[in-house]
């Protein structure tokens, strides 16, 4: 599944690229996460629960950001099983300069689901794969332009 | 957790896991192994028991919900050595084969019949819809549930006249 | 007297229902012995994948857990591999690499069936995915991935197997006026028979004996295997024994060995516990074998006038990622060469390729004998195709090209003696029964009107009873079959067969043809089955052959029975042997019809007044090795309505003639053909496994996988012809499968039909309501 | 297929269950008919730490037709499908019980969790969405009114509070010279829907059509009004031409996806043929007809 999308975000590129590459920060953006365990500054450890509704499953992620090139493009490779299931998903983030204080991210996501979620869940796969990687970029946006985030 | 139930008119009890699901009940704890399990989504009705009266799946019932009521096997259908009339239909009008899918297909037979004495064709077959069956082609088993209404309204029209008198 | 003795031709009402209609059957999962445990499997999401690593401390970490059983441990045992009844190889538990979503990983062993499945849910595994070949055709393209590392071959070839005149055909071909060409799909279909797949496994470490409850329709074939897996272990064949209880319907799904079985059995032998193992119905049809899976192009040549001259069928069979199909060892494509149909092609010429992909194991049967239903469909099809192109009617093609009755025994252009029919016979009666003049003029006013209806033909021939020795067997073993008839002193008898019933009712027929053998009342005759311990060597119940094989076996045995019995009874009165004759089903003194001895009478005296110089009993075993291959047939008119709205396609009426041969219970026969003709429709119309292009099967549950229900299922209409077979000793060709081989055509013509006239020649099964409707929209007819 | 293991309660009292659910918050989930969710528990796809089982709450299963109709929500849909009043005068709604699953699921399923799971593929949101009903859900803070067309929020989910649960549908009272059809669809008896259209109109004094009511199940992430086809109708005869115009614009709102239901294309025009089909039936019945 390809999803993409792109959003202007109020906060200066080089505060975008550091969230974006921060695992601590990123990985909080991820559905329902209930852990996360920094490896080294490029592979970290997400376990965290997706789903719509009553169908919920718990993921256990590994990330990799597999390509930084600062301050405009990241690469994340994320693999990651659930019981019956496992998920990669490849994103690529770019970011470009937009009014003065302001980013424009770009970003591209490659989801694989398969076993027991593909092949019992396929009608629902996709709807909600697409609504989880939309409040992903949705949630590092409003984080950017939190008030609090501003002022850090 | 306990539950109480009444199993083909006998008191039973057992402690079940809640997450225990009926049908397990009923084969692994109570060894009424008459009833079947042919699938994991509701689909199969090789399952199917009378709860209370109506056909359920067995499957997609945890066996805490049948606390205080009453549930109906294959078992419980032959009273006093004597076949129940949907029973002799199978066998006399070869609606089973294999025989897998036949006590979830009779239970929802007898239900049938108790709530319309002459089903038509078509009633029959939306009757048994969720009940799948591999071996026969439906075809024989509407011909068995025909037998069993026939048989049943026979018996009804023979008590009558002698109801009838005595009034 | 010969509805009292029960014998061939009766509706003898079945023995077995007795225990079914009360709930009392016996199958694999009401087997409880004390102190069981149950195992639970860990499957594969990916299709293709390296395991790196399986963590499983958590699992182990339940209560309740004993075991949790990876390939590594399978190693030391040398149980990691097990060899295929096709002589592949396949996998127990990888130790390396999974082949196909829902391949087993690891196996879980806990005291409750619940905690096993907590177990399963708590193993970790990681992976590194490889790249999924899905498709069969581009599994054969020279970059393709390999799939199979382990082997010489470094390509998915499995194997290339071609019959006929290459050359030959090619001539044909070029001589004709016509040719018609078609590729055909035959999707992949699983049979989920209710009951899925199980075993109990108890194996007793001080006396090194194995006892398995299992769902097999081949019980002794399988303890064959099992010594041959596990001998190195000390399984030796003498202390297995394999029971086959009750079947909740096999239709091919259980022949072959699954990983569930080794490992039960291989936990059993670890714990030294009764193991448990039952499949889910979403691992049922997600990881068991599969059937059809067939990429055909199919050529036919025929003069102007009709007459069919050659055939030529080039196929890409996908088997999966281990070749586990249960074919006898010289036919890697089953009896595809029944491909020439009913019809005396001059030249022929067929090719198939054996391919590897990231599927489950393929290539078994969906109640139809060996890819039987694959060339039926190709042929009737070709042939609706090529009345498309002449512009004739498909039934008067068919009557003018059929092998006429005098030609048999007929010799195919591909070599299968075809032993006896009448093919014009039965389309003539399933035309008469039918109304087939006035369907056509039906269908001509509903044209008129823009209604779509369709009618469709099949006259199909099968090929059943393998086999004769000289050609067929399984790994090694010749495909005989066996049976063991002891008469009691009171004239009662017990049989013991080596095939397994699943639903057949083999306990009825088989005393039925012992009752009509033997005189003896069909009631007084006990049928036993699926016991190795106890029952004749066979191959089991598949491909149509209980009755072709063990019924002509089980008729033989009682034929040495009953000429021992001539002795006997002339010892009785009085007379020389050769006076004596056996009629009315009595030993008679000939033309003294009064001094008579009853097969009762002769048992009695079997064991209590034999002649001097015989051996006392009455008893003979017989293994019958069949002389050749039968042909049922048959012809099926199928009429169909569409909705032009949806696209659905009704199946209005559906009358089907077979002829068998020499029937034995027409009650039975007549369940078979019910049967067979739903799982007949059930391709055509609804089922069908596909997968994405990582790998993932499209609708691994009875959620997706659309099994028909009473309301989808026409309400059958049979016939019959009687054209017995001059081989089988008492005629009978078998039927178990002809319905599921022939129907599906005649469905998929009688859609074709319904669009003819818009110029539609084929549409690939399952036809489905959108495949349709996009032809409606095409053709400018829809709603 | 086995369950995860949970904690079960099952109050006797509709407070005492809305207390539980208050108490334990998202973890603990709602079991009704149970027909959709013990197979996702099976599955392990849903894996409530605690069921709080409605079941033995009396009360719940009615159909009482009192100024409004009002459904009960624990009203089993086989009785629904039964009802007298619901055969006699709201055949939509017995239209749409009928051919929900297969006829033993419908003996446990109920009308409240049709709703409340929010499945588009269920075929009650459709009709309800159609005939203008609301939902009533009660919650630690009393009882609240929801129009049908704020409660479904988005794929398995409502607008109810993780807290509140559903107790009632109300319909608004079948007035004379309206009539309703729900057309299914599905690939064989028991499946979900491939589409289904729900149509409900009421006609004026001179047979035009005052107000109608689509619903369209499974072609989007909810279930779907469609607005412009209710609106094209507005005010004009019923003809086969304004059906087609309906038709037409339903097919257009709809938002299908392609699975193993069948393409984009196919469930698109499906909603045009059904949508046609259903108000048809609507308009026969509207003018008293079966």
């Amino acid at each position: 599944m390809h999803f993409e999308g792109t959003a202007d975000i109020g906060a200066p590129r080089e505060r975008v690229w550091a969230f974006v590459t921060d695992p601590e920060k990123v990985s909080r953006c991820g559905p329902d996460v209930q852990r996360v365990d920094v490896i080294d500054p490029t592979h970290f450890k997400v376990v965290a629960r997706a789903g719509v509704g009553p169908i919920r499953t718990t993921f256990a992620l590994d990330v990799v950001f597999s390509e930084l090139r600062a301050p405009d493009h990241a690469s994340v490779r994320a693999r990651g099983q659930a019981p019956g299931s496992a998920v990669e998903m490849t994103n690529t983030i770019d970011l470009a300069d937009a009014a003065p204080g302001r980013t424009t991210l770009r970003w591209t996501s490659e989801v694989t689901i398969n076993g027991m979620i593909a092949s019992v869940g396929a009608r629902l796969m996709q709807g909600a794969a697409d609504k989880i990687t939309q409040q992903v970029f949705a949630c590092i946006k409003e984080q950017l332009e939190a008030p609090a985030a501003a002022s850090t | 957790m306990r539950v109480q139930l009444t199993v083909n008119g006998a008191s039973m009890q057992a402690d079940v896991e809640p997450r225990l699901l009926l049908v397990h009940l009923i084969r692994e704890n109570l060894l009424l192994t008459g009833t079947h399990i042919g699938c994991d989504t509701t689909s199969c009705g090789a399952c199917t028991v009378l709860l209370d009266g109506r056909p359920v799946k067995s499957c997609t019932v945890f066996a805490v919900q049948a606390d205080g009521r009453t549930v109906s096997t294959v078992e419980g259908l032959e009273q006093n050595g004597v076949l129940h009339a949907v029973q002799e239909g199978f066998t006399k009008e070869h609606g089973l084969q294999c025989g897998f899918c036949t006590p979830g297909m009779m239970m929802t037979s007898v239900a049938l019949l108790e709530r319309n004495a002459a089903p038509t064709e078509l009633q029959i077959r939306q009757a048994i819809s969720g009940n799948l069956c591999r071996c026969t082609g439906y075809v024989n088993i509407v011909k068995a549930i025909q037998y069993a209404s026939t048989k049943m309204g026979e018996a009804k029209a023979e008590k009558q006249p002698a109801a009838a008198g005595r009034a | 007297m010969a509805v009292e003795i029960g014998g061939i031709g009766h509706s003898v009402g079945r023995k077995e229902d007795a225990r079914f209609i009360r709930g009392k059957g016996n199958y694999v999962d009401d087997v409880k012995l004390p102190g069981m445990v149950y195992l639970d499997i860990v499957r594969s999401p990916y299709a293709h994948a390296r395991i790196l690593k399986i963590d499983t401390s958590k699992a182990l970490a339940i209560p309740g857990v004993l075991a949790v059983i990876t390939g590594k441990d399978l190693v030391p045992l040398k149980l990691e591999w097990m060899p295929t009844l096709m002589g592949d190889k396949q996998m127990v538990l990888p130790t390396d690499t999974v082949m196909y979503q829902a391949q087993e990983v690891a196996a879980v062993v806990a005291t409750e069936r619940y905690i096993a499945a907590d177990g399963v849910a708590a193993v970790e595994v990681e992976y590194e995915p490889l790249p999924v070949v899905v498709d069969p055709i581009k599994a054969l393209l020279p970059d393709a991935p390999v799939i199979r590392e382990d082997r010489a071959q470094k390509n998915n070839l499995i194997w290339h197997w071609e019959t006929g005149d290459r050359e030959g055909t090619d001539k044909a071909f070029s001589a004709s006026d016509v040719v018609v060409k078609q590729d055909i799909y035959i999707p992949r279909i699983v049979v989920a028979s209710i009951e899925t797949c199980g075993m109990v496994a108890k194996f007793d470490k001080v006396d090194g004996q194995l006892t398995v409850w299992m769902t097999t329709q081949a019980p002794h074939a399988i303890r064959t295997v099992i010594a041959l897996v596990a001998g190195h272990l000390g399984l030796s064949e003498q202390k297995i024994r394999v029971i086959s209880p009750d079947i909740g319907g096999g239709f091919g799904g259980k022949v072959p060995v699954y990983p569930g079985y080794v490992l039960a059995i291989g936990a059993s032998v670890l714990t030294g516990l009764p193991v448990k193992w039952i499949e889910d119905r979403s691992e049922n049809i997600q990881a068991d074998s599969f059937a059809r899976d067939y990429h055909i192009t199919a050529e036919l040549a025929a003069k102007k006038d009709g007459t069919m001259k050659a055939l030529r069928v080039k196929t890409v069979a996908d088997h999966g990622a281990f070749d586990a199909a249960a074919n006898p060892s010289k036919f890697p494509a089953g009896l595809f060469g029944i491909v020439t149909g009913s019809y005396p092609f001059e030249k022929a010429f067929v090719e198939v390729d054996g391919v590897y992909t990231n599927k489950p194991p393929g290539g078994i049967a969906y109640r139809c004998s060996f890819r039987v239903t694959e060339a039926a469909f190709a042929i009737e099809r070709l042939v609706d195709i090529l009345a498309l192109e002449l512009k004739r009617d498909p039934a008067d093609l068919r009557m003018q090209n059929f092998i006429p009755p005098q030609a048999f025994p007929y010799m195919s252009t591909l070599g299968w003696e075809y032993d006896s029919g009448n093919y014009a016979g039965a389309l003539k009666l399933a035309m008469d029964k039918i109304g087939y003049a006035g369907l056509r003029k039906e269908q001509v006013e509903k044209r008129k009107r823009g209604e779509l209806m369709g009618i469709g033909i099949s006259s199909f021939t099968e090929i059943v009873g393998a086999g004769p020795s000289k050609h067929f067997d399984i790994l090694g073993i010749k495909m005989f079959d066996s049976a063991e008839i002891r008469v009691h002193p009171t004239g009662k008898a017990l049989v013991r067969l080596g095939v397994k019933s699943q639903g057949q009712g083999h306990e009825t027929t088989f005393a039925q043809i012992v009752a009509e053998e033997l005189g003896l009342p069909v009631g007084d005759i006990k049928v036993e089955e699926g016991d190795t311990d106890t029952a004749p060597y066979g191959l089991g119940t598949y491909a149509s052959r209980s009755t072709p094989v063990a019924g002509a076996a089980t008729a033989m045995a009682a034929r040495k029975i009953r000429e021992k019995g001539r002795l006997i009874a002339a010892h009785l009165l009085e007379a020389s042997p050769d006076d004596i004759e056996w009629k009315d089903y009595k030993y008679q003194v000939k033309g003294v019809p009064a001094k008579s001895k009853t097969m009762a009478e002769v048992a009695f005296a079997a064991y209590t007044n034999h002649p001097q110089g015989m051996e006392a009993g009455l008893e003979a075993v017989d293994y019958y090795d069949p002389p050749n291959l039968t042909y049922p047939f048959g012809s099926y008119i199928c009429v169909v309505d569409i909705d032009r709205g949806t696209g659905q396609v009704k199946v209005r009426r559906f009358f089907a003639v077979d002829d068998c041969g020499t029937i034995i219970n027409p009650m039975i026969v007549e369940g078979q053909i019910h049967g067979g003709l739903t799982m007949g429709l059930a391709p055509a119309l609804y089922e069908e496994i596909n997968y994405d292009k990582d790998g993932n099967i499209q609708g691994g549950t009875l959620m997706d996988y659309l099994m028909p229900t009473s309301m989808e299922t026409p309400s059958w209409e049979t016939g019959k012809t009687t054209t017995p077979s001059p081989h089988h000793p008492i005629g009978a060709k078998g039927v178990g499968e002809s319905a599921t081989v022939g129907a599906p055509a005649a469905i998929a013509n009688a859609v074709v039909d319904a669009l003819a006239h818009l110029g539609v020649r084929h549409i690939d099964i399952p036809i489905t309501p959108w495949k349709v409707q996009q032809i409606l929209k095409e053709k400018g007819v829809a709603e | 297929m086995i369950p995860a293991a949970f904690e079960y309660e099952a109050p006797t009292e509709l407070a005492q269950a809305i207390d539980r659910l208050a108490k334990y918050g998202g973890e603990a989930k709602v079991l009704a008919g149970g027909q959709s969710l013990i197979p996702l528990m099976k599955f392990r796809l849903a894996q409530p730490a605690r069921i709080i089982d409605l079941n033995r709450i009396a009360g719940l299963a009615y159909v009482r037709e009192n100024g409004d109709l009002r459904i009960g929500a624990l009203t089993r849909e086989t009785d629904l499908e039964e009802s007298a009043v619901i055969h006699d005068r709201y055949a939509i709604i017995a239209d749409t019980a009928a051919v929900i699953a297969d006829p033993i699921v419908r003996n446990l399923a109920t009308v409240g969790g049709n709703v409340a799971h929010a499945d588009p593929a269920n075929d009650h949101p459709a009709t309800l969405l159609a005939l203008r009903a609301s939902v009533v859900a009660r919650g630690p803070r009393g009882e609240r009114v929801i129009p049908i067309d704020d409660f479904f929020v988005d794929t398995f989910t409502t607008s109810l509070a993780p807290d509140e649960i559903v107790t009632e549908i109300r319909i608004p009272r079948a007035a004379p010279q309206s009539g309703g059809a729900y057309v299914k669809f599905e690939r064989k008896i028991g499946d979900f829907a491939i589409v289904g259209v729900a149509a409900h109109i009421l006609l004026d004094a001179k047979g035009n059509v005052a107000t109608a009511g689509i619903g369209l199940t499974n072609v989007g992430p909810t279930v779907i009004r469609a607005r412009r086809a209710e609106e094209s109708l507005r005010g004009r005869a019923p003809d086969d031409k304004a059906i087609a115009a309906a038709a037409d614009a339903a097919a257009a709102e709809a938002e299908p996806v392609a699975d193993l239901r069948g393409p984009v294309e196919y469930k698109r025009d499906l909603v045009r043929v059904l949508t046609t089909r259903s108000l048809r039936r609507a308009v026969v019945r509207a003018k008293g007809g079966k």
